[in-house]
């Protein structure tokens, strides 16, 4: 059972949230009109044997979403910020 | 007046279930005297004022603590949003600043109580409900039985839960199953 | 090395089973091969296999990080079918499938194909709309499928829910009769044994650190027991595929997930056939041990941790549960997971990479079981001809670009949710 | 086999009815099923996996891999019930399994005799069968092979009992209520924290229950205990075992709550599964005692030396008059002892060449006949034990000199003891060899949150479990922020006991060529032999994986338990290597198997998912409908009338729509507020249309397309103020859309100054459509809605028998059409009052299917066919998109195969016959061969009220372009093959004349 410490509402279960997908990659500006920005967004994922950087939204609870990281080999959890707040 | 009809009304039906002897839990259902959401963006502080002051309040408030005032509940949902039962209509204060949202029609208020009222919330809700950790006057927004809602410790052994109304049944089965063991008295809706 | 028959079981058997042979070697590694097989599962096995047996070409390594058959070969729920809609994927399942149907005599190894069905149940008109469409294709591609109503799926399957009390009524059913289970380990084994016979060096306990580079190609692997050259190097390794294509600067369309599998006690026989629940992720079948054996979803983060978490366990057995209502007195004997290679569409790849001399074979999802053997057969074919088969010209790694997405369930760009 | 008159924990003045295979057993209050059967004579309690061998009582613990029955009866039966740990309850009925036709005479025992041909593998080798291309061969081998297999019989009746789950929150989770876990559990509470302490046995104490009634260890619970009670921090839970350790520190638990009693009482649960998320855990799980392997070991009467103490001093049951004790380690000198002083005649066979002399004068002193340097050869009898081959054996086990045959009732086994590591192993990997105590534990790591104590972290003797648990529980309260001081460690005391001194590695005895003699098993269920361990060595499966899968070692209801350690030694010979080189596997969860309703809880039968209702479900409830499920929600799909099915109720809605006015509930929509100023700004972004000329009063269809360009979505939004918007999206997307545009909102476009907030629970919403819909609703509510006052595309508010209401002037069904939002709250009122004012228009209610005629007939898409592989263009939506505005999926949209002018389109087909077509119909051209693809295939069908035709939606290769051309339309699945022509998808009143009238 993943934990979560939702700066909004404090540590939680997994099961009150959703996953939503990995946060290190960028969504192009509106404006961008070629491609490959898209296609590197959308499909192709760095994928690490390690930290991660991740959306997750506490659908049941504050319906913020938050940047979590997270080690996918050991699910050790680290920080845990609101996406809003998140400056990458 | 046409009267608020509760989603629990064809469900609830007033009387004493479950194990014999005294009910450990008494389960019941309150309409809301009103329900308004307001949100904000980065000077929510500044946009939420004129609202606050309108219902006797004097912050925004923190996430975990319900704040209360004449005839007035007020829960702080996210950094940016408040919920407020009240019966005032909050619709003149919306502006480019304060989005002012109507959704007394969209919860429903499930009341839940008794000595054993904690032990069934902990077997419903993936959160600590031990009286040291949700204390009267608290508040906290989960799930329960996949569905979110929001729960407000009113007393020592008293909680108000409320619900989207479209999902009410299927909370108020929940509770009542899982209250079955300590015996339940169903209160007359409010 | 001994053919496998009864007789041999006879035989060795008034010997004392003292005179049985390995069945495959242990080979040293020469220095270099034609090619060399990145992971010994099920995939690079059949690879190896395959081209040594369709292609001629036996100077092959297949090197293993860990021990044969020890990642999602023997980790997954068996179940092998050939029910896919969308073209680029019918005919390779199905080629798929009627390679299993020889495998035991093609490999002298019995991988105990069971087909004893599968269904796949509908819960409103519309998943039997959706399943009348799949049946549809799966016929016109020459593929056994049949649409059952709720009676007819009552009168076959009288210990699902019919009642009153079932969440999401059973309105109907698709199902293969040719579909069913293999045996997983003997997969592996079977088709090491079949390379091995053929010539394949099977080496273990060896892990690929690195590539070895001449001229922006691929001409062998670093490993931690010291290098091997190859000719081509094709990566098996779903579930890291993507660990071992950044190490050649290739960033893919996948992510890695953890997929959990359950086994009961072992019972009585109970459920003779293969059940796939519409209304939430979840399969049940029965092993000839006798243990139920059930999947789930997927946890929906990305993971490389080969262990589970507790929300799946409770919804597999709760759509258990809900499916068949008394396996609640049945007991939890185990689960564990495995790490799946979850790709942008729900589909594989078995394709030449944009690095020369490096070949890719990943991306499997759920799904990589009931392939293997076409996995192999295709992926040999790729290596050997530098070229697709017709089965997996669709597989590439560009179709993204291309917007050739092979999606089968209409879930777009979420890799945890195919 | 015998009930002593005196001693035990059992209550002698509560005798309860019990029996197995019809054997009523004498059995008192305080009794296991298996205590009870020993008790009762019975020796042979189940027939073994693979050779149905005969199998008795083994253990006294979870670890138990023979005495495995069907327990109680008809919906409450459960199969494989493990008697050792099944608490024997008045009127408990117990038969054997796994036997036919009885246990006494089972055919299946003849596989004993053929076991050279059932060696490790022979599946594998053989039934291949002569046909290629084939698997009947198999097949048929199979279905006898899996009769023959399983152990128990399982029910197919409904479970009857309640379940229930909980969490719990602790700072210290004390797991084992042992000395160790006892004494943990102290410190944590002196300290302050928060402490849970569980217990998988029905009382506390652990080992020190083994011990005789009276002794030292008993006042020394007591006195604990009556602490631990005393501290409201502490919490203790018996009958509970700790079965998983997951991530994020959560432990799973099942309570046995009521399975002690015949049936649960009060709605009492059978079991309680508890998730606890404890900040620290102390693993205080005690060992599991190893067999020694020789030939015979599996036969009924030889049983675990500490199991043989258990039956003795904690039920009172002496297992025989002559015993033998057979060891490799001191700890079975305390049976021997505890035997002999019962009046045992004792042979204690010692492995070891020398014993401490203290121990061996303590034994001896007992009446202990004492013989070191020797091992078991073989033990002997039929359907049970009647004598040990005993031998002098070399520090290799090997036989070294004649056998000496001693008559024996029971024997003792004890190979040393394995400590119960599984829970470290679940969460963090595999355990690690530790030569001192030649075993497996949990390595030294103070970081981690779970940490071993007592036997269970190989402690070597009562003080140091002691010392050892006080510091664990203080070190685990101190970092949960505990500040109390743990006190003084309660004193430690003599029980008498031997512990694991001097642990040989001799695990079997070989004869000189170094075979066991006879059958030697070491996976005792799963009947996997010494021998068969070296034959999967000779074939090359040398891997401990390998070996485990090959011959289904350690594969058994024990997972293990007892077979893996001996296991890792025979395979540490074979390859010439030390035990930690060969490796070991990694523990799975549950530590023993778990009642998988427990773990469901309350989420079945209807429960399984929560159901979503609209306001208006009692009415369409009590009003006849026919409800259907639409994802989560139920929804009326017909209202029949007298007999009529859902065919003729369609029809009938439907054309009702079109001659008079009907009226449907929508409140399943997905309502999406969106405020803020920049409200225009985002739906513009979020759909392919333009949203910034659209005016207050106004409201406008849209399409979103996911992130790929591929649709994901439509409906209508209207502008309600300024900044004020409410959106609209399809049933099943609705969670979907809202999750989107937050995470938009909160991420990529943190710039906008927009609030989206679902408000599907405040508004019902119902559409009312037909040639009097405007007629009806201009009477209830007093509104001009004539085409001036309320053109389409247009809103308005307005009151329907007291109740504000906003109506939408839209068409679904191409009639003349409104929806209608109401309060959800005052939803079934403002309904009631429309159909009883509707009596003059002949209002009617009408489901989903006769939606979906009425929509097909007009060629609007819906579910079927934005199945999420569809473009905008494929659905002729193309028209919507704006070139002026990047929107989400505009470039991916544009990729070359989504482009592709050949990709199947939306067509309208008139199907000919009466017959209709079926949905998942593909289409072929009518000269073409009925294989592959096809062209192209039928999203929705129906009969048409309105052309009085059947048709259908599809998606046709090209399909524009081939209107006119005749077509196939074959379903395989349902034997039909039917001619269609293709047609523009706007089959009727394609002009919109109906719905802008």
């Amino acid at each position: 059972m993943i934990r979560i410490n939702c700066p909004i509402c404090g540590l939680r279960s997994e099961t009150e949230f959703t996953y939503g997908e990995d946060a290190s990659v960028t969504r192009p500006a509106m404006d961008e009109s070629a491609a490959q920005p898209w296609l590197d967004y959308v499909f192709n994922r760095d994928n690490p044997r390690g930290w991660h950087r991740e959306y997750w939204h506490h659908a049941q609870g504050c319906r913020q979403w938050l940047v979590l990281e997270r080690n996918t080999l050991t699910h050790e959890i680290g920080t845990c910020r609101l996406a809003r707040e998140d400056a990458a | 007046m046409v009267e608020v009809r509760s989603p629990l009304r064809e469900r609830i039906t007033p009387g004493q279930f479950g194990a014999p002897g005294d009910a450990g839990v008494v389960l019941g259902n309150r309409t809301l005297a009103g329900l308004w959401q307001i949100a904000g963006w980065s000077d929510f502080d500044e946009a939420a004022d004129p609202v606050l002051q309108a219902l006797g309040l004097t912050a925004l408030g923190s996430y975990r603590q319900a704040q209360q005032a004449a005839g007035v509940r007020a829960w702080r949902t996210a950094p940016d949003r408040m919920l407020f039962e009240t019966p005032q209509d909050l619709t003149p204060f919306n502006s480019a600043a304060l989005a002012v949202l109507d959704l007394g029609h969209a919860r429903t208020c499930i009341t839940l109580s008794g000595p054993i009222a904690r032990d069934v919330l902990a077997q419903v809700i993936a959160v600590d409900t031990a009286p040291d950790v949700l204390k009267p006057g608290m508040f906290l927004q989960t799930g329960l039985h996949s569905v979110a809602v929001l729960v407000h410790c009113t007393g020592p052994d008293a909680f108000e839960i409320l619900v989207p109304v479209t999902w009410a049944e299927s909370v108020w089965d929940i509770l009542f199953e899982n209250a079955l063991p300590y015996g339940i008295a169903v209160r007359e809706a409010a | 090395m001994t053919h496998y028959s009864a007789f041999s079981v006879f035989r060795h058997a008034l010997r004392g089973n003292k005179t049985w042979g390995r069945a495959w070697r242990d080979p040293e590694p020469k220095a270099s091969y034609d090619v060399v097989i990145v992971g010994g599962g099920g995939h690079g096995l059949a690879t190896a296999y395959y081209l040594a047996k369709e292609h001629g070409i036996t100077n092959v390594a297949v090197i293993e990080k860990g021990w044969l058959g020890g990642g999602n070969t023997g980790r997954n729920t068996t179940i092998v079918r050939s029910n896919y809609m969308m073209p680029g994927n019918t005919m390779f399942y199905e080629r798929s499938m009627k390679l299993w149907e020889n495998l035991s005599q093609d490999l002298n190894y019995n991988v105990m194909i069971s087909q004893r069905g599968q269904y796949n149940l509908c819960h409103s008109p519309g998943q039997m709309d959706a399943a009348r469409r799949r049946g549809n294709v799966m016929r016109a591609n020459g593929i056994d499928a049949e649409l059952f109503d709720r009676a007819e799926v009552r009168r076959r399957l009288p210990y699902l829910d019919y009642t009153e009390n079932a969440r999401f009524p059973i309105h109907g059913a698709i199902y293969q009769s040719r579909a069913g289970t293999a045996r997983h380990d003997a997969v592996a084994w079977g088709f090491a044994r079949g390379a091995d016979r053929r010539g394949v060096d099977i080496l273990q306990q060896r892990e690929v650190t690195g590539y070895l580079w001449e001229g922006g190609r691929i001409v062998g692997v670093q490993t931690n027991r010291g290098d091997i050259r190859a000719g081509k190097v094709g990566l098996c390794v779903a579930g890291h595929s993507g660990h071992l294509a950044r190490m050649a600067g290739l960033r893919l369309p996948i992510e890695t997930h953890s997929l959990q599998a359950f086994v009961t006690e072992p019972y009585k026989p109970l459920v003779d056939t293969v059940i796939s629940f519409g209304a939430a992720h979840f399969y049940i079948s029965q092993s000839d041990k006798g243990g139920l054996v059930l999947g789930g979803d997927l946890d929906m983060y990305n993971s490389y941790a080969q262990r589970g978490g507790l929300p799946i366990v409770e919804h597999t057995l709760a759509s258990a549960k809900a499916l068949m209502p008394s396996v609640s007195r049945l007991k939890l004997l185990r689960h564990w997971a495995g790490v799946m290679d979850m790709s942008m569409d729900g589909s594989p790849f078995i394709a030449k990479t944009p690095v020369d001399g490096l070949y890719l074979n990943g991306g499997w999802c759920y799904g990589g079981f009931k392939a293997t053997p076409a996995s192999g057969w295709c992926f040999a074919h790729t290596i050997a001809r530098d070229a697709p088969h017709a089965d997996n010209a669709e597989f590439t790694l560009n179709r993204f670009e291309r917007g050739y997405q092979i999606d089968e369930k209409g879930m777009g760009p979420k890799p945890n949710a195919h | 086999m015998k009930r002593l008159d005196q001693g035990g924990r059992i209550d002698r003045s509560k005798p309860l009815n019990v029996s197995f295979d019809g054997q009523s057993l004498p059995a008192f209050a305080g009794d296991t099923l298996s205590s009870a059967m020993l008790a009762g004579g019975v020796s042979l309690v189940g027939r073994s996996f693979k050779y149905h061998r005969p199998r008795g009582v083994f253990s006294a613990g979870v670890e138990e891999p023979g005495a495995m029955v069907h327990l109680r009866s008809g919906d409450r039966h459960e199969p494989n019930a493990r008697a050792t740990v099944t608490e024997a309850f008045d009127g408990l009925v117990s038969t054997s399994q796994n036997a036919w036709p009885n246990l006494q005479f089972d055919i299946g025992a003849a596989n004993t005799w053929l076991s050279p041909f059932f060696s490790a593998g022979f599946y594998y080798k053989t039934f291949i069968g002569p046909f290629k291309h084939s698997t009947k061969f198999w097949m048929m081998c199979e279905t006898v092979i899996r009769k023959a297999a399983g152990m128990g019989r399982a029910s197919l009746l409904s479970d009857p009992d309640r379940y229930e789950k909980r969490g719990a929150y602790c700072d210290v989770l004390v797991i084992g209520g042992g000395v160790a876990g006892l004494t943990a559990a102290l410190a944590a509470g002196r300290a302050g924290a928060k402490v849970l302490l569980v217990e998988q046995d029905t009382a506390l104490g652990g080992a020190l229950l083994s011990d005789p009634v009276g002794g030292a260890g008993d006042a020394w619970i007591a006195s604990v205990l009556a602490e631990l009670q005393a501290m409201d921090s502490v919490r203790i839970l018996t009958r509970t075992t700790a079965f998983g350790a997951y991530d994020g520190d959560t432990y799973a638990l099942v309570e046995r709550v009521t399975d002690h009693l015949r049936v649960p009482e009060d709605a009492q649960p059978r079991q309680r599964y508890w998730q606890v998320h404890a900040k620290r855990a102390i693993m205080a799980t005690g060992a599991i005692e190893r067999p020694l392997v020789f030939g015979g070991n599996d036969l009924p009467g030889v049983m675990l030396a500490g199991a043989v103490r258990t039956y003795l001093n904690r039920f009172a049951v002496l297992m025989g008059e002559r015993a033998v004790v057979t060891t490799n380690n001191d700890s079975a000198y305390s049976v021997a002892a505890d035997l002999a002083r019962s009046g045992a005649l004792v042979t204690l066979v010692d492995m070891r060449a020398e014993v401490a002399a203290d121990t061996r004068a303590r034994a001896e002193k007992a009446g202990v006949f004492i013989l070191t340097g020797h091992g078991v050869l073989q033990a002997k009898g039929g359907k049970r034990l009647t004598s040990v081959d005993v031998v002098p054996v070399d520090r290799g086990s090997r036989t070294s000199g004649a056998v000496r045959v001693i008559p024996a009732d029971v024997l003792a086994i004890s190979g040393g003891w394995a400590p119960a590591v599984h829970l470290w192993s679940q969460r963090f990997g595999k355990p690690v060899y530790d030569a001192a105590s030649g075993s497996f534990i949990a390595p030294e790591d103070p970081d981690k949150p779970l940490q071993p104590a007592g036997i269970c972290a190989a402690a070597a003797s009562l003080e140091d479990v002691i010392t050892q648990a006080m510091r664990r529980g203080a070190e685990a309260a101190r970092a949960t922020g505990a500040t109390g001081a743990p006190g003084d460690s309660p004193a430690a005391f003599d029980t008498g006991a031997f512990w694991q001194n001097d642990l040989s590695p001799n695990w079997a005895v070989f004869d000189a060529e170094g075979r066991c003699k006879g059958k030697a098993f070491v996976d005792f269920q799963h009947d996997v032999k010494v021998s068969d361990i070296d034959q999967a060595h000779l074939e090359g499966y040398v891997s401990v994986e390998h070996l485990k899968r090959y011959t289904t070692l350690g594969m058994a209801t024990d997972q293990g338990k007892l077979a893996n350690i001996n296991a890792l030694s025979r395979m540490a010979e074979l390859r010439g290597m030390a035990i930690p080189e060969v490796g070991t596997t990694t523990f799975r969860p549950p530590f023993t198997p778990i009642t998988m309703g427990a773990l469901v809880g309350h989420e079945h039968g209807r429960h399984f998912r929560p159901t979503r209702l609209s306001p208006l479900h009692h009415w369409h409830a009590e009003n006849g409908a026919q409800m259907t499920e639409a994802g989560a929600w139920m929804r009326p799909w017909y209202y029949p009338e007298k007999d009529e099915d859902l065919r003729a109720a369609y029809i009938r809605e439907a054309t009702h729509v079109r001659t008079h006015v009907g009226i449907i509930d929508v409140s399943t929509l997905g309502k999406i507020a969106v405020q803020g100023p920049d409200a225009a700004e985002f739906l513009n972004r979020v759909y392919v249309n333009g949203w910034k000329t659209l005016a207050i009063g106004r409201l406008r269809y849209g399409v979103m397309l996911r992130e790929d360009g591929f649709v994901m979505d439509d409906g209508a939004t209207a502008r309600l103020g300024e900044h004020d918007y409410v959106m609209t999206t399809t049933t099943a997307n609705a969670a979907k859309v809202l999750a989107f545009a937050e995470h938009l909102l909160q991420t990529a476009w943190k710039d906008l100054r927009v609030h989206v907030t679902s408000v599907t629970d405040q508004w019902a919403a119902f559409a009312i459509a037909g040639p009097k819909s405007r007629a009806l609703l201009q009477t209830v509510s007093g509104a001009d809605l004539s085409r001036d006052a309320l053109p389409n595309n247009h809103w308005t508010l307005a009151q329907i028998s007291g109740v504000p209401v906003r109506i939408h002037r839209m068409s679904y069904s191409g009639e003349l059409a409104y929806e209608v939002y109401v309060p959800s709250g005052h939803a079934a009122h403002v309904w009631e009052a429309l159909l009883s004012a509707g009596d003059d228009f002949e209002l009617r209610p009408y489901g989903t299917e006769a939606m979906g005629a009425l929509r097909i007939e007009k060629g609007h898409v819906a579910g079927p066919e934005l199945d999420g592989r569809t473009t905008l263009k494929d659905l002729g939506l193309e028209g919507f998109a704006s070139s002026k505005k990047p929107f989400v999926g505009s470039v991916l949209r544009k990729r070359p195969v989504l482009e592709d002018p050949e990709r199947p389109t939306l067509v309208g087909l008139e199907i000919d016959g009466d017959t209709g077509a079926k949905a998942g119909s593909l289409l072929f051209a009518a000269n073409e061969e009925p294989k592959g693809h096809g062209d192209g295939w039928v999203s929705s069908t129906t009969y048409s009220p309105a052309l009085g035709r059947n048709i259908a939606l599809a998606l046709l290769k090209n399909g524009k372009a081939r209107t006119g051309e005749e077509i196939r339309v074959v379903n395989f699945v349902g034997g039909e093959d039917l001619k269609a022509r293709v047609v523009s998808p706007q089959f009727f009143d394609p002009e919109g004349d109906r719905q802008n009238g």
